[in-house]
């Protein structure tokens, strides 16, 4: 079985919700947008209090050219642009939509017909990289990249195949899962699409061997594509990480930074985001929906919803019988790489993979002990660093060793705490180091 | 006062000067001292000698220099008294290196008593030797006589017991003693009080044994 | 062969610092870094070279010859004064880049007891056990070697202080006192080559 | 300052072994007995109250550039006055002193003081000061040395206090020196906060 | 006598050859160097705590010594030593010293457990720095202390530390040498070195505002009961135009600020602004002034002030 | 419901503990524990409890009153040093020499360098090196096996360390023939020359606690599996050169290697923490080993070896660094 070369650990993998097809979540009574959802700068907002839009109209454009636009998930009335805790806990601008009815912008073909890209000739890699653009399509994985960015190699570099990302190395979430069982084939457009995009005729599906239903599914309507191969891989965190990807799926490690996938030739997407490509480019439709898993052990029914962007994540949690009463932590995202929420008004957003739910003794770390120097995070890590150390120099505000000891390289996978017996709190402090560093080091080169 | 300026001439002279000052002061007080010491460590060593043959005095009467073993690594110094020899011998294969021993034998060739003159073995172990071999420790070797039996540890299957975890020390130590009754007994017979030092060496250094035949 | 025994003798056996207490100073004063004590380690090598070699002239053609053994200590210190002083001035004109790696611990090195130390063991000839013959090619390699066992213990114990930098020392232990007890620890575990220069000495037929 | 408390300073805040740590290796070197690290104190105290005096009496004598070397030459000449007074009239203190007594002149305390002290003070206040970080140093030698004694012999100055068999070797070897050390200096650290 | 003239011959040749060959080769060898370098380096307190912004003492002569080059010492100040040694660095240099005023750090928050109610429970690393990746913090307030004390970390003169009951950072202003490191290390900017102020009865007068919240009036309000609320009474009340308003948040200007105490009593509701001496209150001259306002609005006094804002404090909002 | 929680990720953790890692090890102890009971009988059990007691107590008080910090007995850590120090001690050794050890272990070795992660040098070793020099004479006496009912007053017998050291000091090799055979030494079946420390009498125990360990991968085979092969592979070639150099697989199976290599050298507070690291770490034992063994003065080499590589594992964690991911591309 492939997988990725260097460390990694196996959490428990929770999958609660894999058997719940997707639901129509309910609209909400007010959408709630904030202007930055994506890696980059900030979108711009176009519209005004007062404004009335439709479902798929543009509120908010892309703030330069690492960014995307927003376009409204729902019709209605512009209420007010404010400020709205998000997902990082802190007030950031938004645009508030008072909900009536649900109505679409025309152009948006909303019929269940499957389009093959040998339907469409016409579509150039420019104009599919337009309407990606257009549909403010960002990365469904996590990172929220704007897809259209990372379908532009920059000048040099050269893809040489697209990896498709339907690892789902978080344990809970099963988003991805339920996505390529019910849109098999939607997705497989998806990825011919971005093959097409930026030119190169070998496509890979990775998908987990925990996913054996997925894998027997798209290996059977793959047959139709000779150019993709579904790559069942081990089931393993992070297999999903984009570095750890491309080692498995074809030999390549990618340097450390500036180095970046496409270095070693490689395009990768989540499954998610190509499903979001064939909709954009085929059915003209932007990105405001998208699915989200809304899981925890002591939740009455673990579900997997297609929400609108802007539905407050409280309005699933009752979907699915409401905030347990011994519930610790609110989770967006998965238990390893996801935050933790202040509040769960939080409105879903374009990269809000799930929600998940902890109970009170779930959610306390452990007692943080001395470091008992048992290199069990160094074994973990899989971007072979050795986080004992960076936590430490990081905490020591030691700059200078953190950068010599490649700090700029983690993941922030979390591998390294969740293994280390003395539950230190390794990634809390080589986050800061990373950012630090990495913030030194822009300065340095903007010198 | 001003303080001297940094030139040449004021460096050179300024240094020069402390220097000349200093070891014209130097070796007068060597001069003082240099008797006294001499005199001091001449004390010492008839004390030592005293001591070792437990006699109220023993004037050398002749001292036959430096010889050496047949592998010419233990060397020995003999002072012959009227009261018996008093030997300096010194191993080098002691724990810490060099074992200088001094061992007074009576004309007989007993042992009568011995003194540990200069040691680097370590404190507690193979420093005891200085107290392990006398009469009342336990590897009592006073009254012995190389000549009849050589002086071996148990453990080497003699009958002298070695100082406990330090069988090194003590080897050195019964190889010292060894090495000065043979050097006693062969710088005895040619110390006809004729014979001069010097030449007795001369003949002695390559192999203390051709001398005894002689 | 003798040469390689004296070359272990003095590094791992009777290391300089850790069971003659020579050097302690420097040892103490500058391994908190390791570059910083592999720098002052390299001085050391450097200058303890030359001036035992110099001292070892000065005693067998000056002090010797002119029975002014006395005056050894004096004359040794006004030399060594003056070489360190030497060297400093002219790396720091020849090869600045040197002078910076080393320069600095320059100074410190004339008030390091292992120089001097060395320099009289080196001229006593007390170095030579084992039917070592103590000459001028000996002694240098006593000297170098043990300038070697130096730079060891300055390296291993700054690798050791680094360490501890990053953890929580008590504080009434942190600092000298830490320092000292790692030391003392050092010193014990390099108990464990007590004797290996006398087996060795059996091994090379010495 | 009055002489009183220049002799103090020197014993008790600028203590040479414990707050200053300063001529580390004659205090690690010589103090395998109490004995043997007052010896030590005593010699490097004569020589430190010769030489500030006659450094504070010749300061002005000597020009910059060669002021070390003069200093030196002026400690190593008072040092070889000591070393040859000990052998003609105390050889075994001489000898189980050993290497450490040229050594003296090396000693970062001596230099240090002439540096620090006579070279700024006059003769009178040198004495003193001489006198008290002897002493300073006399005393941690000497504490050193018996606690050393007594941890690795059960004596303190050659008074038995318990049997030696129950003595820990460690301490008379060198890694004792340096642990003993190590935790005064803690204690002291301890007393001091 | 002839052994004392051979030992004075030999070694006096030993000390005239030494001087001579360390003459020569300082000589032939000479490097320039400044020596004014050496000279500061002298005067400087040697901490090497970089305060200054160089590094190390060292580094901070060669910066004095170049820039007397240029002309003026300029914006160069060793916090450690203070104006007695920049005068010293000046003489050696040969200039006057940038004058500057003895400055403090002052910490702008009083979000003390009960001003500011705790809405989640933080379980990170205690450190600053994480908690403030990790969210707003404990309490609603998104600008102000997080409490787990980077400062007193960053510290190097032992001048800052935690008061255990208000959770916030106190500075000593004895120890305190205005490096900035606290300022620094705090990831919210919450410490701001300050001039230390007009000494009036041996204590140093200065006023600022204990806040540092943008947040719009009523979430600022919500967040914290002595928040600045960016009402701007303030504003109107200083008679020397000392304090903006900008973003919702009241700054005091300390070089036009005189101390007089007035904005102090105008923010008798919130309590935002903190002065070092007791302000006097004038009588209230309209009712509504609330009675019960303390005339000390010290940290400790606004801690015990009434709080009827205490009762309707929000909630979790989940 | 509570107030919400709030961390950065990762939110969930494997559940592993320092504890439960102690655990693993003195669980793999046991076997080697049980044959020495059987070996010595009530001095081992003395001992033992000796050890262990004295190692947790002052590290309780250590952390209670000098530290004034949360005790840390409950880790077990201090009960495991405790244990291998007994294990490291001959069954004769008076309780107060053992006290004055575990003193030595926990207080200069562990606590004083800030307790459990800190310290540099093995604890363990720490004790038994600090006694060994201090007492050499007890430290290096041992009991016979198979006086169950002795204890200070068992009759003492050569090891097979000490015939080693003898055949090579004499230079007959014809000495070595009063060592039992290797198999004997593996299973801990000899009758005669079985002396030794209480955790050296059988390899076999040893080697189940090692399979254990590595079954719960509480340790990773690298530290024992290269100081194993560099004694097979130097002490072989000296075997092979000059007889008096016991069989490479009787200096194997003799003395502390085999508890050494396998849980004293495994200590992860004090050994390297990546794998190359790791074999450069037990290379260096076992060669220190040997030459201690054979030429120097302790006949015992391997507390010393495990020591000084020690000292060395910061220089060694500094400059070994485990492979980077995306090294392999880079030029
Ligand atoms: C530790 C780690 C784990 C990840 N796991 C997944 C995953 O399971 N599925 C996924 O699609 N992306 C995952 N990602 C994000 C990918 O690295 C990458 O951003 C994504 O596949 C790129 O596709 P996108 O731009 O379409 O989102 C993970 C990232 C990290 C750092
Ligand atoms: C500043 C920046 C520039 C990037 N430029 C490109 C690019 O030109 N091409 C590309 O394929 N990906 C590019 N990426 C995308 C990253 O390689 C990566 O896919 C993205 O950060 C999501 O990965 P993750 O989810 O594993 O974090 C860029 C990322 C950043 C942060
Ligand atoms: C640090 C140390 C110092 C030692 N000092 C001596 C010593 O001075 N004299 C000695 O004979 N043995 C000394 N030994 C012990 C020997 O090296 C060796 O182990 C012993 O002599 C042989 O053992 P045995 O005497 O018990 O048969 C010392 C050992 C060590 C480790
Ligand atoms: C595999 C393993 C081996 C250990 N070996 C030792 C040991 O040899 N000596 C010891 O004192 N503690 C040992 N410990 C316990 C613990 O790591 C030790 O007390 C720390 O060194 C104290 O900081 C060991 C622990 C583990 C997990
Ligand atoms: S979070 Fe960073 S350091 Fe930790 S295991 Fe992942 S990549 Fe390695
Ligand atoms: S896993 Fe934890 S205890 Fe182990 S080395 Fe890493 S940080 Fe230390
Ligand atoms: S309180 Fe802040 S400014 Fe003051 S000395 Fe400490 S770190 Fe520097
Ligand atoms: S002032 Fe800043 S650094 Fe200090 S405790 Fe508060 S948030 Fe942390
Ligand atoms: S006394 Fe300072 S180096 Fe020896």
């Amino acid at each position: 079985m492939k997988t990725f070369r260097i460390g990694g650990v196996h959490p428990e993998e929770n999958k609660l919700s894999a058997d719940q097809p997707i639901k129509v979540a309910a609209l909400p009574e007010v959408a709630v947008f904030p202007l930055g959802q994506h890696i980059g700068a900030p979108a711009k907002a176009v519209v005004a209090k007062g404004d009335k839009v439709k479902v798929g109209t543009m509120i908010a454009e892309a703030g330069g050219f690492v960014s995307a636009g927003i376009y409204s998930s729902v019709s209605g009335t512009v209420q007010k642009i404010d400020t709205v805790i998000d997902a990082s806990g802190y007030r950031k601008p938004a645009i508030y939509i008072k909900v009536e009815g649900d109505e679409w912008e025309e152009t948006i073909d909303r019929s269940e017909d499957l389009v093959k890209t040998a339907d469409r000739p016409d579509l150039t890699p420019e104009l599919i990289v337009e309407k990606i653009k257009n549909a403010g399509l960002v990365g469904m994985g996590g990172a929220c990249f704007p897809v259209h960015v990372k379908l532009c190699p920059p000048p040099g570099a050269k893809a040489e195949c697209v990896i498709i990302n339907a690892v789902e190395c978080e344990p809970y979430l099963t988003a991805d899962h339920r996505l390529m069982l019910e849109k098999a084939d939607q997705v497989l457009v998806g990825v011919d699409l971005i093959m097409k995009a930026v030119k190169v005729n070998k496509g890979y599906i990775g998908i987990e061997e925990n996913k054996p239903d997925a894998i027997k599914l798209m290996t059977e309507k793959a047959q139709a594509y000779p150019n993709i191969e579904i790559v069942p891989l081990k089931t393993k965190y992070p297999q999903g990480g984009e570095k750890q990807l491309i080692d498995a799926v074809i030999r390549r490690q990618v340097p450390a930074p500036p180095a970046i996938p496409i270095s070693v030739g490689a395009v990768v997407q989540n499954v998610g985001t190509a499903y979001a490509v064939y909709e954009a480019v085929m059915k003209n439709k932007p990105l405001f929906e998208r699915i989200v898993t809304v899981t925890g052990k002591s939740l009455a029914q673990p579900s997997n919803f297609l929400a609108r962007m802007g539905t407050p994540m409280s309005q699933l949690i009752e979907a699915c019988g409401g905030l347990p009463s011994d519930t610790g932590k609110v989770i967006g995202g998965g238990p390893m790489m996801g935050k933790a929420l202040m509040n769960i008004e939080v409105p879903i957003c374009k990269g809000s993979s799930g929600v998940l739910i902890m109970n009170d003794k779930e959610a306390k770390r452990g007692k943080a002990s001395n470091c008992i120097r048992c290199a069990k995070c160094v074994s973990a890590c899989p971007m072979g660093l050795e986080p004992f150390l960076l936590a430490t120099v990081s905490a020591k505000a030691n700059w200078e060793k953190a950068e010599a000891e490649d700090i700029t390289s983690c993941i922030e996978c979390g591998s390294c705490q969740f293994t280390c017996p003395s539950h230190r709190p390794l990634l809390d402090n080589i986050r800061i180091g990373k950012q630090t560093v990495m913030g030194i080091i822009r300065a340095r080169n903007t010198k | 006062m001003k303080k001297l300026d940094s030139t040449i001439g004021n460096m050179a002279i300024v240094l020069t000067v402390v220097s000349v000052v200093a070891a014209g002061i130097l070796a007068y007080v060597n001069q003082m001292t240099a008797p006294q010491i001499e005199k001091i460590k001449a004390e010492n060593l008839a004390a030592g000698i005293q001591k070792v043959l437990v006699a109220e005095a023993a004037p050398v009467v002749q001292k036959v220099d430096t010889m050496k073993n047949e592998k010419g690594d233990i060397t020995a110094i003999i002072y012959n008294t009227d009261k018996g020899a008093a030997v300096q011998s010194t191993d080098p294969n002691g724990f810490g290196g060099n074992l200088t021993i001094l061992v007074g034998f009576d004309e007989a060739g007993s042992i009568k008593g011995y003194q540990v003159l200069e040691t680097a073995e370590t404190p507690g172990l193979g420093a005891k030797a200085s107290t392990w071999f006398q009469k009342d420790g336990k590897g009592n070797i006073i009254g012995k006589n190389p000549g009849e039996k050589e002086l071996v540890v148990s453990k080497d299957g003699g009958d002298v017991d070695a100082i406990t975890a330090s069988t090194i020390t003590s080897r050195a130590f019964l190889r010292a003693v060894n090495a000065a009754y043979k050097a006693y007994k062969s710088g005895a017979s040619c110390s006809a009080p004729a014979v001069a030092a010097d030449e007795c060496v001369n003949d002695s250094v390559a192999e203390t044994s051709t001398c005894s035949n002689k | 062969m003798a040469f390689i025994l004296i070359f272990i003798t003095a590094i791992f056996v009777n290391n300089v610092v850790l069971s003659q207490f020579l050097g302690i100073c420097p040892f103490l004063g500058v391994s908190k870094k390791i570059e910083t004590a592999s720098g002052m380690g390299a001085a050391v090598a450097f200058v303890l070279t030359i001036a035992t070699i110099v001292t070892y002239l000065l005693q067998k053609f000056v002090l010797d010859a002119f029975g002014l053994q006395y005056l050894q200590t004096i004359a040794f210190i006004l030399v060594i004064a003056a070489l360190v002083q030497m060297v400093e001035i002219i790396l720091k004109k020849v090869s600045p880049a040197l002078y910076q790696s080393l320069g600095v611990f320059l100074p410190l090195i004339t008030t390091n007891c292992c120089i001097l130390g060395v320099a009289i063991i080196v001229a006593q000839g007390t170095y030579a056990t084992y039917g070592i013959e103590p000459n001028l090619l000996t002694g240098i390699v006593y000297a170098f070697s043990t300038a070697l066992g130096f730079a060891l213990a300055m390296v291993i114990f700054a690798g050791i202080r680094e360490q501890l930098d990053l953890v929580e020392v008590p504080a009434g232990m942190k600092g000298t006192a830490i320092a000292l007890v790692s030391a003392g620890l050092l010193a014990m575990a390099f108990m464990g080559f007590s004797g290996v220069d006398g087996g060795l000495k059996v091994l090379f037929g010495l | 300052m009055n002489n009183f408390k220049i002799l103090l300073n020197g014993i008790i805040k600028e203590n040479p072994t414990f707050v200053l740590l300063l001529g580390m290796c004659p205090t690690l070197g010589t103090t395998s007995s109490a004995i043997n690290g007052m010896s030590m104190g005593l010699a490097t105290t004569a020589v430190l109250i010769f030489s500030n005096f006659l450094i504070s009496l010749i300061k002005n004598l000597i020009p910059d550039m060669v002021r070390i070397p003069s200093y030196i030459v002026v400690i190593a000449s008072l040092v070889t006055i000591l070393q040859m007074v000990l052998q003609a009239y105390v050889p075994d203190v001489y000898a189980s002193l050993g290497l450490f007594i040229p050594l003296i002149v090396v000693n970062c305390i001596i230099l240090g003081r002439a540096e620090a002290f006579a070279a700024k003070n006059g003769p009178i206040p040198s004495i003193f000061d001489g006198i008290g970080i002897g002493l300073g140093f006399t005393l941690g030698l000497t504490t050193l040395g018996a606690v050393r004694e007594f941890l690795g012999s059960g004596k303190i100055f050659n008074f038995e206090i318990f049997p030696e068999n129950y003595g820990m070797l460690v301490f008379v070897l060198a890694p004792g020196a340096f642990l003993a050390l190590g935790y005064l200096i803690a204690i002291v650290n301890k007393l001091k906060a | 006598m002839n052994v004392i003239l051979i030992a004075v011959i030999v070694l006096g040749a030993i000390g005239l050859l030494a001087s001579l060959v360390l003459f020569f080769a300082s000589k032939k060898f000479a490097v320039h160097e400044d020596p004014r370098i050496g000279q500061v380096s002298e005067v400087l307190p040697q901490a090497n705590c970089g305060g200054c912004g160089f590094p190390g003492c060292s580094g901070f002569a060669a910066a004095c010594v170049k820039a007397a080059d240029g002309g003026s010492l300029e914006g160069k100040l060793c916090p450690v030593g203070g104006q007695p040694v920049m005068e010293k660095v000046a003489a050696i240099l040969g200039l006057e010293a940038a004058a500057a005023e003895p400055k403090v750090a002052v910490v702008r928050c009083n979000g003390s457990c009960q001003n500011r109610p705790r809405i989640v429970e933080y379980d990170g690393a205690i450190s600053c720095r994480v908690a403030n990746a990790t969210g707003a913090g404990e309490t609603a307030c998104q600008f102000g202390c997080l409490g787990c004390g980077d400062c007193v970390g960053a510290c190097k003169f032992d001048a800052i530390h935690m008061n255990p009951e208000t959770g916030l950072p106190e500075v000593d202003e004895e120890k305190c040498t205005a490096c900035g490191a606290c300022s620094k290390a705090c990831p919210r900017n919450i410490i701001e070195i300050r001039p230390k102020g007009r000494v009036v009865k041996g204590s140093a007068r200065r006023v600022w505002v204990d806040c540092v919240n943008k947040d719009k009036g009523p979430v600022a309000m919500k967040a914290c009961n002595v928040s600045c609320i960016g009402c701007g009474k303030c504003v109107k009340v200083c008679k020397f135009e000392a304090i903006t308003l900008e973003n919702n948040l009241a700054y005091i200007d300390p070089e036009k600020c005189k101390a007089c105490g007035q904005c102090v009593n105008a923010c008798n509701v919130r309590h935002a602004i903190h002065a070092t001496w007791e302000v006097p209150v004038p009588k209230p001259k309209t009712e509504d002034a609330p009675a019960a306002a303390p005339a000390a609005p010290k940290a400790e006094a606004a801690v015990e002030a009434p709080k009827p804002a205490a009762e309707e404090t929000p909630k979790a909002e989940a | 419901m509570g107030k919400l929680t709030i961390s950065l990720s990762p939110h969930v953790h494997s559940g592993d503990s320092v504890q439960n890692n102690m655990l693993n090890v003195i669980i793999a102890l046991v076997p080697a524990a049980l044959f020495s009971l059987y070996a010595f009988g009530v001095g081992a059990a003395v001992v033992m409890l000796t050890s262990v007691a004295a190692c947790v107590f002052f590290e309780w008080a250590i952390t209670r009153f000098i530290l004034k910090a949360e005790p840390t007995v409950c880790d077990l850590s201090a009960a495991l040093t405790g244990l291998l120090l007994g294990f490291n001690l001959p069954s004769n050794l008076p309780i107060w020499i053992i006290i004055i050890g575990a003193l030595v272990a926990i207080g200069i070795g562990k606590m004083t360098f800030g307790g459990l992660g800190c310290n540099i040098f093995n604890p363990a070793l720490v004790g038994r090196v600090f006694l060994l020099i201090s007492f050499p004479v007890q430290m290096t006496t041992w009991p016979e096996a198979g006086q169950l009912g002795a204890y200070t007053d068992a009759t003492t017998g050569a090891t097979p360390l000490s015939v080693m050291t003898t055949a090579i000091k004499s230079g007959d090799a014809s000495v070595l023939s009063q060592l039992p055979s290797s198999m004997d030494m593996l299973l801990g079946t000899y009758s005669q020359g079985g002396a030794g420390c209480l955790g050296e009498i059988s390899a076999l125990a040893l080697l189940i606690g090692f399979a254990w360990m590595l079954f719960k991968k509480t340790i990773t085979w690298h530290i024992p599996v290269s100081i194993i092969g560099t004694v097979l592979v130097f002490a072989g070639l000296l075997h092979v050169a000059n007889p008096v150099y016991a069989d490479p697989f009787q200096v194997l199976f003799s003395g502390g290697l085999m508890l050494g290599a396998i849980f004293m050298a495994t200590d992860y507070v004090s050994s390297p923490m990546n794998s190359k690291g790791q074999v450069i770490y037990g290379v260096a034992i076992g060669f220190l080993t040997v030459v201690i063994r054979n030429f120097g003065a302790y006949p015992e080499g391997m507390s010393f070896a495990i020591l000084i590589m020690n000292a060395f594992t910061p220089l060694i964690n500094n400059y070994c660094k485990p492979k980077r991911f995306g090294e392999v591309v880079k030029k």
